[in-house]
């Protein structure tokens, strides 16, 4: 069927003329540059369709019951809001800021955006817990302690209010989950270039790394005013 | 076999501009809040929303440097969703809608 | 084969099997063809698992009364038969396997783009089942594989937790074998292999990790919501919190109708090579057969309402979803036209694999035309939840994916393993599978348009004689399932040496390389110079 | 071969006994003739060129035949219009179907673990069993009480799922005298298999004898009534216009106008989420003071309070306030 012709730049994988940080499948590091970075697109996507789930419960019930919605998102702090969402911008800019120094190999700013990267985003995570430990200080955790006093619910139906808050805890739970993995990811990145590990040929982990931050970011630019910004009157 | 293009260094300058201008949205929407539009609260939020992604993703995810096959990936993923909301609506905005009987 | 006399590399005595026998060397392996044969040996005994479960449940319907369990017991049974089947055989039956095996050397690399994220997508697969075999053990589950709630999360006290959360963590499995699919069929084809070069098999699984991608995530995000459900007492799904269970249904059936195509289509792609190989011609209508895959990955999305026709649903919504779901019937009907045009004028030979293959298409044109019946909304409205259902489904996933499994398997064995297995067995045991399967699940037809619910441990006495039927047949399917395990692995030890390509195929795993394959499949990247299944270079080989 | 499989005693086709079970068998036999049709046809060329082409020893090598676009088109076209056939066909049959016509005779049907409650307007009470006349339709009004259960009688050809916390209808007009199989169709848990029950279908005479043998103290609405007066529901709908709420008279049938501006039929369904869940529907002039009622009514008491609300718009001479559009 085919000739066995090499292949320019092919040979064997084990052939002592291969960039170390080539791996063994790869022909060339433009390839495993190419295959990582649309993997990560991929997987982003996979991403949009397991947040998609929940947007999608979300909108169907906010639909059903808007009145609860209302009455629920002036629950939150829409200054905590704001300020997390400036925050999470933060962490955004430095991170493009770091994937921005690794292809000038610019060593020590990488290693200095990503800790401040991690830094933000440690910050949006404190101030999230914090705002958790409001509301469970005023017993308004659906499910497992839910009291809401009826200047809380303002004319809707406690369930409802429940329901918005199921989504409030879901929602950003899970968003919060996906930060703590993004540091985790990030400090990893942060010791690896320290030691040299990655460099401004083969900044791709980098930039992979930089991808998912910043669709967490996307997420929170939704979830925002989805949560805390919803006005209108309850009928 | 993949294509070699080198990606464009984008200069610092455009992120600066781009993040400037996450913040002016991410404040004008806090603004709108605070207003009573009705139905347009909601529209201009998500607006504001989907300006914020288009920026985040274009410059700082590099969507506008970048060949096709990443834009596809993530076309791909907002237009299944879509369609997993489009759908469900189409059955939940329907149900009390009642048929009167006559064939066509 | 193109005119130049290639010198070809001499058989290497190392190949990926013998390369080392350590235990670590398997369990650490990132070789795309071990991992195939960690999933090989992993997804059969699951299918055993899941096939005694049905054994069971097909004795009980002996019965009208029940003849052996208790409705309870038979409820545990037919959901563990279901969450098992479905999730951990069908589904990653032949992507995980023949997938994994096949498609690096097919587009011609060394391995697949992330090896590592491949291993660990068994390892995540191992440690999802081992929850589910943790419910099914500690005392099972009575939910139905279809989770739906508000039963599954408020009213039945088994171990739910534990299976969904064994579904959910299989399914990141399936997201990272689909986007390590994806991302080899695109960045590593070899030199000269174009998309059109590329063998319908890959297409087929480009297709299949589509939906894998795609869908997935929404079923795990469902099963997610049905755990916070149960464990928190809140309302998501729950009408008396102001739920909605109507919309666990979309969720649900958004991945687990895609979910279907997910396990035929691999099958689809199988019965393509089969039947090129085994009438040495090309096969009719290339483009057709590439482009109805990618079309029934996508028109596959669109459909998923005809699961919820009766559920309350709205009637617009319904027929909305009947008529796209006879759009998606077309790119099917398109398929087997042609498989049956490639026939045409061939050199036909009836090897084991074939005789699957003619089987899936038989048996698959059946199962696709019922499918009719339940697209079309008044009919449906009389057979679903019954029996009808139940025969359309098995002769789609146990007709057709099953089948086109066996096949691909017999057909790569000596790939695989570098040993022929005994043909007549062979031949013998797809006869009996087919003739079992037939006798098993046709008067599941008639069962169903006579009205006996599906999922009913007891059942009226008219019902019996339809049953009993059913039961005899269902013996005899799993006799023909048992004869090639059998055979084998008697081949491994016994079989004799295949050669690099003993049915003379096209394609480069049978030309590039030796049977079985080196670790790193071939020893210089081969550069493609012609279309797939040029058998006419080939000519025919005497018998 | 076709009168020794007729004559095994193996049932082939289930008793038709409604309106639509009529309707539907001639659409399931042209599908079933279609199928077999097709079946014929593909199978008969596989096995053809199967055996014709065989290998044979010194055969000639296969040509090339790469495809041909208007063998494509064809077998493309022609399956897209046997199927727009059928669907328009199904597709009418469901439509004309959906909805019962009007003055059938009403059942309440109430599905819980694992047994079927149905109440006649009249008031009668059955568990498992249903008797109705023949030749006249009868529309179910069900809901569950805990999981879904699906109501399924095979002989009418109808079933439909029985969803908790709404109101889903079926209905049938049955045309034989008969006892027919009633099963639940949607698994529902541990005894899916023994919630099952029979639909006697009446000659009039024998089904209005039944009725009054079995007539019980109150109707439906009178127990409505009660509950109505019990629950103070009449302190807000007063029959003038005095209350804070709407008057109920005629109001069942009518279009109401909600605050956001979306009309809505005022059905069995409305009536049910405005009791339970009353902010979700704002109706327009009136203030939002309705409190919720849940957990104080069960299902089959909200269904007689709606078989009392429907009573009041009969006693009035102007049978229904809008009409329903």
């Amino acid at each position: 069927m085919s000739d066995t012709v090499a292949f320019p730049g092919a040979g064997n994988p084990h052939a002592g003329n291969r960039n170390p940080a080539l791996q063994e499948q790869f022909e060339h590091i433009e390839q495993q540059r190419d295959a990582s970075n649309f993997g990560i697109w991929i997987f982003l996507a996979t991403e949009i369709l397991f947040f998609g789930g929940l947007f999608t419960t979300y909108i169907v019930y906010r639909m059903i019951y808007f009145p609860g919605f209302v009455s629920g998102s002036h629950l939150l702090e829409r200054h905590l809001g704001a300020l997390m969402t400036f925050v999470l911008l933060g962490s955004s800019f430095t991170m493009a800021l770091a994937v921005h120094s690794i292809r000038l190999g610019k060593r020590k700013l990488v290693v200095l955006f990503l800790i401040l990267t991690i830094l933000l985003g440690v910050a949006f995570l404190g101030v999230k817990f914090t705002e958790y430990y409001g509301k469970w200080n005023e017993h308004l955790v659906p499910g497992i302690d839910f009291h809401p006093s009826a200047n809380d619910l303002q004319g809707a139906t406690p369930q409802s209010v429940e329901l918005f808050l199921c989504f409030y805890f879901f929602m950003t739970g899970l968003h919060a989950l996906h930060m703590i993995v993004g540091i985790g990811l990030l400090a990893v990145m942060a010791l690896l270039t320290w030691y040299g590990k990655i460099t401004a040929e083969h900044y791709n982990r980098i930039e992979v790394s930089g991808l998912y931050w910043h669709f967490v970011d996307i997420i929170w630019i939704y979830l925002f005013p989805l949560l805390y910004l919803i006005t209108g009157n309850r009928h | 076999m993949a294509e070699l293009h080198p990606e464009p260094i984008v200069p610092v300058r455009i992120y600066t501009w781009v993040f400037l201008a996450l913040l002016v949205l991410a404040a004008l929407t806090t603004a709108f809040a605070y207003v009573d539009l009705g139905i347009f609260n909601t529209l201009i939020a998500m607006l504001i929303a989907t300006c914020k992604m288009l920026l985040v993703a274009l410059f700082f995810m590099h969507l506008r440097y970048k060949a096709g096959l990443s834009r596809v990936a993530s076309i791909v993923g907002l237009f299944w969703l879509g369609l997993l909301v489009v759908f469900t609506l189409a059955d939940v905005f329907t149900r009390n809608w009642t048929p009167q009987g006559k064939p066509w | 084969m193109s005119t130049a006399v290639v010198e070809r590399p001499l058989y290497n005595p190392v190949n990926y099997l013998n390369v080392k026998h350590t235990l670590k060397s398997w369990l650490l392996t990132t070789d795309h063809k071990r991992i195939a044969l960690l999933y090989l040996g992993s997804i059969t005994m699951l299918f055993f698992v899941g096939g005694f479960a049905a054994m069971l449940m097909r004795l009980n319907l002996l019965e009208p009364a029940g003849a052996i369990v208790h409705p309870e017991t038979y409820n545990k049974l037919f959901t563990m038969h279901g969450i098992v089947m479905v999730w951990f055989f069908l589904i990653p039956s032949i992507p995980t396997t023949l997938g994994n095996f096949l498609i690096p050397i097919m587009v011609g690399a060394r391995d697949l783009a992330f090896p590592k994220l491949n291993l660990l997508s068994w390892y995540i697969f191992i440690f999802g089942s081992a929850f589910t075999l943790y419910a099914l053990v500690s005392g099972g589950v009575d939910t139905g594989w279809t989770f739906y709630t508000p039963l599954s999360s408020l009213y039945v006290t088994t171990h739910v937790m534990a299976a969904a959360a064994g579904v959910f963590i299989t399914g990141f499995s399936s997201i990272l074998t689909g986007l390590n699919f994806i991302v080899t069929v695109h960045k590593m084809r070899a030199p000269g292999m174009t998309w059109f070069r590329l063998p319908l098999f890959v297409w087929s699984m480009y297709a299949t990790s589509v939906i894998f991608v795609l869908a997935t995530p929404v079923l795990a995000i469902t099963l997610l919501l049905i755990g916070l459900e149960r464990g928190l007492h809140v309302g998501i799904f729950d009408p008396a919190l102001g739920g909605d269970p109507i919309l666990f249904q979309h969720l649900f059936w958004f991945y687990s109708h895609p979910a279907v195509y997910i396990m035929i289509l691999p099958g689809m792609g199988v019965v393509s090579e089969l039947v090129a190989a085994f009438s040495r011609k090309r096969v009719f209508g290339y483009k057709a057969i590439g482009f109805s895959s990618m079309a029934i990955a996508l028109f596959g999305f669109f459909v998923w309402g005809h699961h919820m026709f009766v559920s309350g649903q709205s009637v617009y919504a319904g027929m909305v979803f009947s008529a796209l779901s006879f759009a998606v019937a077309i790119p099917s009907a398109i398929k087997v036209f042609n498989w049956t045009a490639t026939l045409y004028k061939g050199s036909i030979s009836f090897d084991a694999p074939m005789l699957y293959a003619l089987g899936f298409i038989g048996l698959f044109t059946i199962g696709g035309l019922t499918g009719l019946f339940l697209a079309a909304l008044s009919v449906d409205v009389h057979v679903h939840d019954t029996y009808f259902v139940i025969a359309h489904f098995h002769y789609i996933m146990v007709g057709g994916a099953v089948m086109a499994y066996l096949g691909g398997i017999h057909f790569w064995w000596p790939k695989i393993t570098g040993k022929l297995y005994p043909d007549v067995w062979a031949r013998l045991a797809a006869v009996i599978i087919f003739v079992g399967f037939n006798l098993t699940f046709f008067p599941q037809y008639l069962l169903g348009y006579l009205g006996m619910p599906r999922r009913y441990a007891m059942y009226p006495a008219e019902f019996q004689m339809l049953n009993v039927m059913s039961t005899a047949g269902a013996s005899i399917l799993g006799l023909g399932y048992l004869l090639p395990l059998v055979y084998l692995i008697w081949s491994l030890r016994y079989g004799p040496d295949a050669g690099p390509n003993p049915f003379l195929a096209t394609g480069l795993e049978w030309e590039e390389t030796q049977s079985p394959p080196t670790t790193h499949n071939f020893e210089e990247i081969p550069v493609v110079t012609q279309d797939a299944y040029a058998y006419e270079n080939m000519g025919i080989p005497n018998v | 071969m076709i009168a020794f499989l007729l004559q095994s005693g193996i049932p082939f086709r289930p008793e038709a006994a409604s309106t639509s079970g009529a309707h539907l068998d001639k659409l399931f036999y042209f599908l079933t003739g279609l199928s077999f049709l097709l079946c014929v046809l593909i199978f008969g060329t596989l096995v053809y060129f199967a055996v014709r082409y065989r290998r044979r020893p010194h055969g000639s090598v296969p040509p090339v035949i790469l495809q041909s676009i208007p063998l494509e088109i064809v077998w493309t076209v022609i399956p897209i219009i046997i199927n727009v056939v059928i669907f328009l066909w199904a597709a009418n049959l469901f439509f004309r179907d959906a909805e019962p016509p009007i003055g059938s005779t009403e059942i309440f049907v109430v599905g819980k673990q694992w047994m079927w409650h149905l109440q006649h307007a009249e008031g009668q009470r059955e568990i498992n069993e249903l008797h109705i006349p023949v030749n006249v339709p009868i529309k179910l009004i069900m809901t569950s009480q805990d999981v879904i259960h699906d109501f399924f009688v095979p002989a009418f050809r109808e079933k439909k799922d029985v969803v908790p916390g709404r109101y889903t209808l079926e209905w049938f007009q049955p045309t034989k005298i008969g006892r027919y199989h009633l099963f639940c169709a949607q698994y529902c848990g541990t005894l899916h298999s023994g919630m099952i029950g029979w639909v006697y279908v009446m000659s009039q005479k024998d089904y209005a004898e039944w009725m009054y043998r079995n007539r019980p103290s109150e109707s439906a609405a009178g127990v409505g009534q009660r509950l109505f007066a019990k629950l103070a529901c009449n302190n807000c709908h007063q029959t003038n216009r005095s209350g804070s709420g709407p008057p109920l008279t005629g109001a069942f049938g009518s279009v109401a106008t909600l605050q956001n501006g979306e009309r809505r039929e005022v059905d069995e369904g409305f009536i049910h989420q405005i009791i339970l869940n009353p902010t979700t529907l704002p109706v327009a002039g009136y203030p939002q003071v309705m409190p919720s009622f849940r957990g104080e009514v069960s299902e089959e008491e909200i269904l007689e309070i709606i078989a009392y609300i429907k009573s009041m718009g009969q006693e009035q001479p102007q049978p229904v306030a809008e009409g329903n559009q």
